[in-house]
């Protein structure tokens, strides 16, 4: 029994795997969902999508694309799906698997990592120096007399924590006597966790810039800088765009290049040249991590500011700079 | 609440087996129905690329494929070539099915004890994490191979049944001796379970090599092994040999409350509270008993999920609890009818994801039925009115003999 | 073992002066030491809660126990925001009275699906219980069903807040003037709705029926009182009430709808549940319980946010765990006599 | 008042003398169906304005229904239902009460939770404020008009919770005056009374006939009938057998026109030599579920072979007692000993496997389960005993030989032991019951009201068996709130009133009068030495309508 629409005839067929934030977060899911609508309109090639709304499910969504062997290429995103792939790159040996964000190490799963840190170093950087200048832009303004800004995270889990090494080196780098205060959801589609955290953090604690790293619940962030005139720091897309009611709040974003991994991958399996067992470290040097600054307000903010973030860019390119990836570490 | 408990049993009691059936096939026809309305309606919402035009409106969904899909998809498409009878959605759809027996018993021993178990769950989580940490621990000093497995497994469930009992005892207590309702301090023990196993697990029991908040993995002789010959592939997370357990219990949980002097009691107390009392029943360590005995029953549904589908302990555990209350529910809380119902609810359940690959079709859908499953079965009276026309469903007549007190009327009187 | 709640009544008839003073000064410091940002989040975050538990105040009373109060919040949550997303032209939209058309869509949802309740209850005789379970379950499945339709994904897209309206003179008081002057108006409708429905309750006609017909329907019905009016009537209120609450903490509060596991919801509808059970179907106790959980909710970001380090898992179950010590301290309230019973006129 | 007619007319008797305009109420030709029972068959009734009009029946005679569709509850599916002189259709109590019919129910239709003055009211609220709020103090002031005009004291604001049950009848009388009503009708209201209180409502009932009220009165004591009415009409079966003229009937009569045949107002019993002390109660105090004293400071022995009869107003404590006794309350000091053995701290369970039979007050709640078969109920209370259960497996084999034998020894009708037990009517509910707690072989029976709402054919049956069981030397102890009862079963009888006995004799050498005043809680000895004219108490008072 069909459905009413038609079937899809592509040559290749990928499937996707996406992480519990689920399409929508407009950032890390949607960032793969991007890259896969990219390599349709450039390649041959059919997809279908899974969103699982709980970890446990991830074991069996692999397994329904592996399972009959129709699929060229199963694509799972999030470090959240290390462990069941693990099982099922060793069980199903002959499908093709892409994990973005952490590593399997199997002969037939190709691993893509982000250098989080190096990318939260730059906007910790940044966020930094702008706390204690007098910046304002949109309706937004910071406030120099406080020191403090801050982060919020999604769960307490190591990439996580990494994005807030990062950000914490960062922003004692650029001062040592800014505070970084942080606070962890527990979730990554809770807006009301996020609104929470941050009007703690804008109210209580005097954050005038805050970094999140918390998927949907990020967006809580966003409507409580608004109403507080404050600043916040998007995270893997450009969210000024993605995000545009909050172009005017969103200073810059911490944008990791999940499309373009997706992209790429999809490619290498259209020519025939997809490699397992490789892990692809996309860093500042290729962009893979970069600093994109807010579509509306991004170009306010001073030239100077902006020439020691290229500063710092370059040294941690070169070793330099040794960024940490645990908060412990900082 | 007392009252209304004891009518609605009544009531379910009353009805005879034949009339429960006849009124869990025709909800489960009526859920079907309006969840096909829904489907074909919202396919006018969605956006496809070709579809039904009917009246200026583009509909995206065809409803058949939709039930084509969720039924025969959860089974391995057996009209379509080259069908094997073990083949992979199958395995799924039973997987499914053994632990939905577990956790179906486990609502349906409390509310035939006159007790909302809720709680289910709760006791699910903590359950498989007892599973899952006593395994890990006792294989250190347990031989590996078939030793391990003789030894490991049962002690896995032993370990499950006993955290899922106790967690399940603590409502029944809080019940019996703090005149709780149960069906709040159920609801609320389900979130405190999910904190506390989560609490435990990054206190003590994390895998440190994994990212995810989970257990290391219990070692492969340490999961439920595969019948040889008879049993599906073994790649797969399903065993015959946890089927028949489940079966087994099943069996074993409508024996005992037919024919032994506890499941009496338990049943006495489920409908008449006042009368159990009144024959020899304590009942508050009958409360504490029945829920005890639910809570087991939770808990080996949690053990069977770590030792046969998942391999370890992870934050997120499944809904099979909740799941659990809508099987028991469509079976009439009957034990034996709750494997069939289970079997239902694992084609379900497998069959959403089969939806979700062949259709566009959202797969929350399968909640929606499900919920919809539930109203109707809550609902005879509908089905009464529908089906009084046709057949005649009132099979119980006040005897008169003699001039004694008028028997009261039906079980709905005010 | 007596309710709290009555115990404080007892000692306020003995020495009204001095309660008052002790409880007014309590209230000072109280305001005076925590943070200002805890205590807005409490006042929003007690908005679904208490306006759930006074709906379900009036179906219980009533005697149609309403436990599909969860699933109300869902559905006015969710279509609230839906509305105000297409009023939007299906852009995100701040245009303010976009929401106020959200809201009324949400309550009118809410509504609609409170009047299936009350027919499947009273109408076909359904046990309210497993009924109220089913009517959760449809909403849990239905509003991320519907967002994968809308939006393609069970997360709805943002459509941002109200706007919070700002009383002059008043909100210039200090202590607690921003708190409740300043403020979105969601908080203005649940504290109007509160004096509303304490007032049906214990002053109208049909505040007496919906008493009498959760307590003794035939005596209701026997004084010539249509029963089943009035329990449509009742469980119908409790559909724009918890309507009220759902749209108005998704449009004052979240601006989205995540539809993911319990959805943003997450059980505050049991919560309010519990909530009016322990304020003894009160609805000035039950604000109070509405604030005190919400106050806990709000309390997990903010000890974090000092730097405590509990473990957030551990912190989250602070509100449930609470309504389990409080349900067994106080043990079972009284049920209304009727709540759960069908009621047919004309029978014996 | 309308003329003596003789002692038996036909329908057109004593309401027929009178012109129809002064017919308060006349029911033409009601007949009302149920599935399977016709309640009213062609039932005719003429009220005449300003009088008590008394209804008389057997239980289930179909009295209570037939009021029921006068006042709108039901509605006929034949006859007229005229009102004033005119036929008027009721849908509901609504259209009733705008006519002026007023009803106090068998059981009181009162919301406990609310106060006198909001029940009164209900339904009928005046309003202020534009019609927002209803109007309390009006509400109050008008009843204490109408309070002030009957002679009722009654506190508007009390709780009706707290309120006796004396108090309730008149919150319930007052509520139908409240609204208006000019026709009263009363089902069985001194059901629940101590024969003082209904003295009172005799003097209520009079007061509101002067003022012009029409009552109509329902009962199926033969006394109250022709003490308090000006005419009774008796229904039988459904149909309305005759109406009659009090004073010129006699007693006997109207029992025989109420069950059709010649009856036997007494039960015999014979000398009996009593044994061993079974029970013994050292001063029991037991608490009610609110935690109040129910029973305080009870001593009470009974011997093999002896009854002991407790009588009492309900809700003095009985129900407490007994449940101490049987096991199901846990007294808060005292002691109870079972043949010698003291038991106060023994399970329910344990009792039961001492040889102690118990036949609950209330067979729907305890003493069957509804939705069991009778297979099922057979093994109550025995489910662990060796002979139905050997390793907790129960045999049910044997249980359903067991239950069979039941059936048929007490013959309870339909002979099925297949049907469930909600099946079953009253009597052979209570007949099932009865058999099964003798046929334990028990050392002590706790019997409670055990033929409350059960035929006279039954009730023979049931006293039979008793007094054979006494005959066989087991202890029994006999709660029943039926005089006639207690007093020709009991050896010894014991009145308790507010948790005390008040006095424990020989059931011979107390008068009806002396039994009143003790169920009343009043020293008879002082009232003796006031009236002098204690009635022999066969005359069972029908004496004192002269001295209306
Ligand atoms: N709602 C009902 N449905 C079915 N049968 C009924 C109903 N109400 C009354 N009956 C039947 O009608 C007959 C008359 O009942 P009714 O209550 O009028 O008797 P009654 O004379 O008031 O008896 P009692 O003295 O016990 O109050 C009885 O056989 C009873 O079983
Ligand atoms: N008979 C009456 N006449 C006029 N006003 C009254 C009367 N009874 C109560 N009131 C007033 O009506 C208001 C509400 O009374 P009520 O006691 O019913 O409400 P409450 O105190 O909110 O409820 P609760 O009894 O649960 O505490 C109070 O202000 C009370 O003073
Ligand atoms: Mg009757
Ligand atoms: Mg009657």
């Amino acid at each position: 029994v069909g459905g009413f629409g038609d079937e899809d005839e592509s040559e290749y067929q990928v499937g996707m795997v996406y992480s519990t934030g689920g399409l929508g977060d407009n950032s890390f899911n949607d960032m793969a969902s991007q890259g896969i609508d990219d390599a349709t309109d450039e390649f041959d090639v059919g997809y279908q999508e899974s969103e699982p709304s709980e970890q446990s499910e991830f074991d069996n969504m692999q397994r329904d694309y592996a399972e009959p062997g129709d699929y060229d290429l199963v694509t799972c995103v999030g470090y959240e799906q290390e462990d069941a792939l693990e099982d099922n790159a060793e069980e199903y040996d002959e499908q093709n698997f892409i994990i973005i964000d952490t590593v399997v190490d199997a002969d037939n799963v190709r691993s893509y990592t982000f250098d989080e840190p190096g990318g939260s170093f730059q906007v910790g950087h940044l966020a930094g120096l702008l706390t204690t200048e007098e910046f304002s832009a949109g309706d937004s303004e910071t406030d120099p007399d406080e020191t403090v800004v801050g982060f919020v995270g999604g769960d307490e889990s190591p990439l996580i924590e990494s994005f807030e090494a990062g950000f914490t080196a960062g922003v004692e780098y650029a001062n040592d006597d800014v505070d970084v205060e942080s606070i962890y959801v527990d979730s990554f589609d809770d807006t009301s966790g996020g609104r929470e955290a941050a009007s703690t953090l804008y109210e209580d604690q005097g954050a005038d810039i805050i970094f999140h790293a918390a998927g949907g619940a990020g967006i809580g962030v966003f409507q409580v800088a608004e109403e507080e005139g404050r600043f916040a720091i998007g995270v893997d897309a450009d969210q000024s765009v993605q995000e545009e009611d909050y172009a005017d709040v969103i200073l810059a974003s911490m944008v990791k290049r999940v499309d373009e991994a997706v992209l790429t991958a999809v490619e290498s399996i259209v020519n025939d040249e997809f490699e397992g067992g490789d892990v692809e470290e996309l860093g500042l040097e290729d962009d893979g991590v970069d600093v994109v600054l807010g579509d509306t307000i991004g170009d306010e903010i001073p030239d100077d500011i902006l020439d020691e973030l290229e500063e710092s860019e370059e040294e941690i390119i070169d070793g330099d700079i040794d960024v940490p990836d645990d908060p412990d570490d900082v | 609440m007392k009252t209304r408990l004891k009518r609605l049993l009544r009531r379910l009691v009353h009805a005879s087996v034949l009339e429960r059936i006849a009124i869990s096939v025709a909800s489960l026809l009526a859920a079907i129905v309006v969840g096909g309305v829904l489907v074909f309606v919202s396919g006018a919402y969605a956006s496809c690329q070709a579809g039904l035009n009917v009246a200026g409106f583009t509909f995206c969904y065809n409803p058949m494929q939709v039930f084509y899909e969720l039924f025969f998809g959860a089974i391995g498409h057996p009209l379509e070539g080259d069908w094997a009878l073990r083949n992979y959605n199958l395995a799924e759809t039973l997987a499914q099915t053994t632990l939905l027996i577990f956790t179906g018993l486990s609502f349906a021993v409390a509310f035939r004890a006159g007790l909302f178990n809720i709680g289910t769950q709760g006791q699910l989580i903590m359950g498989s994490l007892a599973t899952a940490v006593t395994v890990l621990y006792a294989s250190v000093i347990v031989p590996s191979g078939f030793i391990g497995t003789v030894v490991l497994i049962p002690l896995g469930l032993l370990a499950g049944a006993v955290a899922g009992g106790l967690y399940g005892a603590i409502p029944g207590a809080l019940k019996a001796y703090a005149d709780a309702n149960e069906v709040i301090t159920t609801i609320m023990l389900n979130f405190v379970a999910g904190g506390v196993a989560a609490t435990l697990l990054a206190w003590q029991f994390q895998d440190p090599e994994s990212t995810n908040q989970q257990t290391e993995s219990i070692p492969a002789y340490a999961e439920i092994p595969n019948v040889p010959f008879l049993g599906f592939s073994g790649r797969w997370n399903f065993s015959l040999l946890a089927l028949a357990f489940a079966i087994v219990c099943m069996i074993g949980i409508a024996w005992m409350l037919s024919r032994t002097a506890f499941g009496y009691e338990l049943r006495t107390s489920g409908v008449q509270p006042e009368a159990a009392a009144y024959s020899g029943v304590d009942e508050k360590r009958m409360i504490v008993g029945a829920m005890t005995l639910s809570g087991a029953l939770g808990g080996i549904g949690g053990s069977l999920w770590v030792l046969m589908v998942q391999g370890e302990w992870i934050t997120s555990v499944p809904d099979l609890g909740f799941d659990g209350i809508a099987v028991s529910i469509l079976a009439g809380n009957s034990p034996l009818g709750i494997g069939a119902s289970a079997f239902l609810f694992g084609l379900l359940d497998s069959g959403s994801q089969s939806i979700s690959t062949a259709t566009d079709v959202p797969p929350e859908l399968v909640g929606i039925l499900s919920g919809l499953i539930i109203l109707f079965v809550a609902m005879p009276e509908f089905f009464r009115m529908i089906g009084g026309r046709y057949v005649d469903f009132e099979d119980v007549q006040p005897v008169q003999t003699d001039g004694g007190e008028p028997v009261e009327g039906g079980e709905d009187d005010a | 073992m007596r309710n709290p709640f009555s115990i404080l009544k007892g000692w306020y008839n003995r020495r009204p002066a001095a309660v008052l003073a002790v409880s007014a000064l309590t209230l000072v410091v109280f305001l005076w030491a925590t943070p200002a940002s805890w205590q807005a989040a409490t006042l929003r975050l007690a908005v679904p809660i208490a306006l759930a538990a006074l709906g379900g105040i009036f179906a219980e009373k009533s005697g149609v126990i309403n436990i599909g109060i969860e699933g109300l919040l869902i559905v006015s949550a969710f279509s609230a925001i839906v509305a105000t997303f297409w009023l939007g032209g299906g852009e995100s939209t701040f245009t303010i009275s976009h929401h106020w058309w959200g809201l009324l869509a949400g309550v009118l949802v809410s509504t609609l699906f409170a009047l299936l309740f009350a027919i499947v209850c009273i109408e076909f005789k359904a046990d309210q219980i497993i009924a109220g379970l089913a009517l959760w379950l449809i909403a849990l499945g239905l509003a991320p069903f519907v967002s994968r339709l809308v939006f393609e994904s069970p997360n709805t897209s943002d459509v941002g807040t109200f706007d919070n309206v700002t009383i002059p003179l008043l909100s210039e008081i200090p202590l607690f003037g921003h708190l409740l002057f300043d403020t979105p108006p969601q908080v203005y409708i649940m504290l109007g709705a509160f004096v509303f429905g304490w007032f049906v309750l214990n002053h109208t006609r049909f505040g007496r029926w919906v008493v009498a017909s959760g307590e003794n329907p035939k005596a209701l019905d026997t004084a010539g009182v249509d029963v089943q009016r009035v329990r449509y009537t009742a469980v119908i209120l409790s559909g724009v009430f918890a309507g009220l609450g759902g749209a108005g903490f998704a449009l004052g509060y979240l601006g989205t709808f995540t539809g993911t596991g319990e959805t943003v919801i997450d059980g505050r509808g049991f919560i309010a549940i519990a909530t009016y059970l322990l304020a003894n179907y009160h609805p000035v106790g039950a604000l109070g319980g509405s604030l005190l959980f919400a106050g806990l909710d709000a309390m997990q970001t903010q000890l974090q946010g000092a730097g405590i380090s509990v473990p957030t898992n551990l912190i989250q179950i602070i509100p449930h765990a609470t309504v389990i010590v409080v349900i067994a301290l106080v043990g079972r309230t009284r049920l209304p006599d009727a709540a759960g019973d069908h009621y047919e006129s004309g029978e014996d | 008042m309308s003329e003596p007619g003789p002692g038996q007319t036909d329908d057109a008797g004593v309401g027929g003398t009178a012109s129809a305009s002064d017919l308060a109420v006349h029911l033409d030709g009601i007949t009302k169906r149920f599935p399977g029972v016709i309640a009213n068959d062609d039932v005719d009734l003429r009220v005449e304005r300003g009088t008590v009009h008394a209804l008389l029946g057997e239980n289930g005679a179909g009295k209570t229904t037939l009021m029921n569709v006068l006042y709108g509850l039901y509605e006929p599916n034949e006859g007229d239902v005229v009102v004033d002189g005119t036929t008027r259709s009721f849908s509901s109590p609504r259209d009733a009460i705008d006519a002026g019919v007023g009803m106090i129910h068998q059981h009181f239709m009162l919301v406990d939770t609310m106060t006198v003055a909001e029940n009164i009211a209900l339904g009928n609220e005046p309003r202020k404020w534009f019609g927002l709020a209803v109007d309390r103090e009006r509400v109050t002031r008008e009843i204490r008009d109408l309070c002030d005009r009957y002679g009722f004291d009654v506190d508007p604001d009390a709780k009706v919770a707290d309120c006796s049950v004396g108090v309730q009848q008149r919150v319930e009388i007052l509520k139908a005056l409240y609204r208006g009503a000019d026709v009263l009708i009363l089902d069985e209201p001194t059901a629940v009374l101590t024969p003082q209180e209904v003295e009172g409502l005799y003097d209520v009932l009079e007061e509101l006939t002067d003022q012009g009220k029409t009552i109509i009165f329902i009962t199926h004591k033969l006394g109250e009938a022709t003490h308090a009415a000006d005419a009774i009409t008796v229904l039988r079966d459904g149909e309305s057998v005759s109406t009659v003229d009090p004073n010129t009937t006699t007693r006997s009569d109207l029992a025989e026109h109420m069950v059709g045949r010649e009856v036997l107002l007494e039960a015999e019993t014979e000398a009996n030599d009593a044994g061993e002390t079974v029970l013994s109660v050292a001063d029991l105090t037991v608490e009610d579920s609110r935690g109040v004293e129910a029973v305080s400071g009870i001593d009470l022995e009974v011997r093999a072979g002896e009854v002991l009869g407790i009588a009492g107003v309900d809700g003095n404590g009985q129900a407490e007692l007994v449940e101490a006794i049987t096991g199901l309350r846990q007294p808060e000091a005292g002691t109870i000993s079972m043949a010698g053995a003291e038991i106060t701290e023994w399970s329910r369970r344990d009792r039961i496997d001492a040889g102690m039979s118990y036949i609950p007050e209330d067979r729907h709640t305890r003493g069957l389960v509804m939705p069991f078969d009778l297979v099922e109920n057979g093994v109550l209370g025995s489910q662990r005993a060796e002979t139905f259960a050997q390793s907790n497996q129960i045999d049910w084999g044997a249980v359903r030989e067991h239950s069979e034998d039941i059936i048929e020894t007490y013959d309870v009708r339909p002979p099925n032991a297949d049907a469930d037990a909600e099946a079953f009517s009253g009597g052979n509910q209570q007949k099932f019951i009865v058999g099964r707690e003798f046929e334990r072989d028990p050392e002590l029976v706790v019997a409670t009201h055990p033929t409350r709402g059960v035929d006279i054919g039954s009730t023979e049956f049931i006293h039979e068996r008793l007094l054979e069981l006494r005959r066989e030397g087991v202890a029994i102890v006999l709660i029943s709130s039926n005089l006639d009862e207690v007093r020709s079963l009991s050896d010894r009888l014991a009145v308790i009133y507010e948790g005390s006995f008040m006095d424990v004799t020989d059931p011979e050498s107390l008068t009806e009068e002396t039994l009143g005043l003790l169920m009343a809680g009043e020293d008879p000895d002082d009232a003796d030495e006031a009236s002098t004219t204690a009635e022999p108490v066969s005359e069972f008072g029908s004496e004192r309508r002269g001295e209306r």
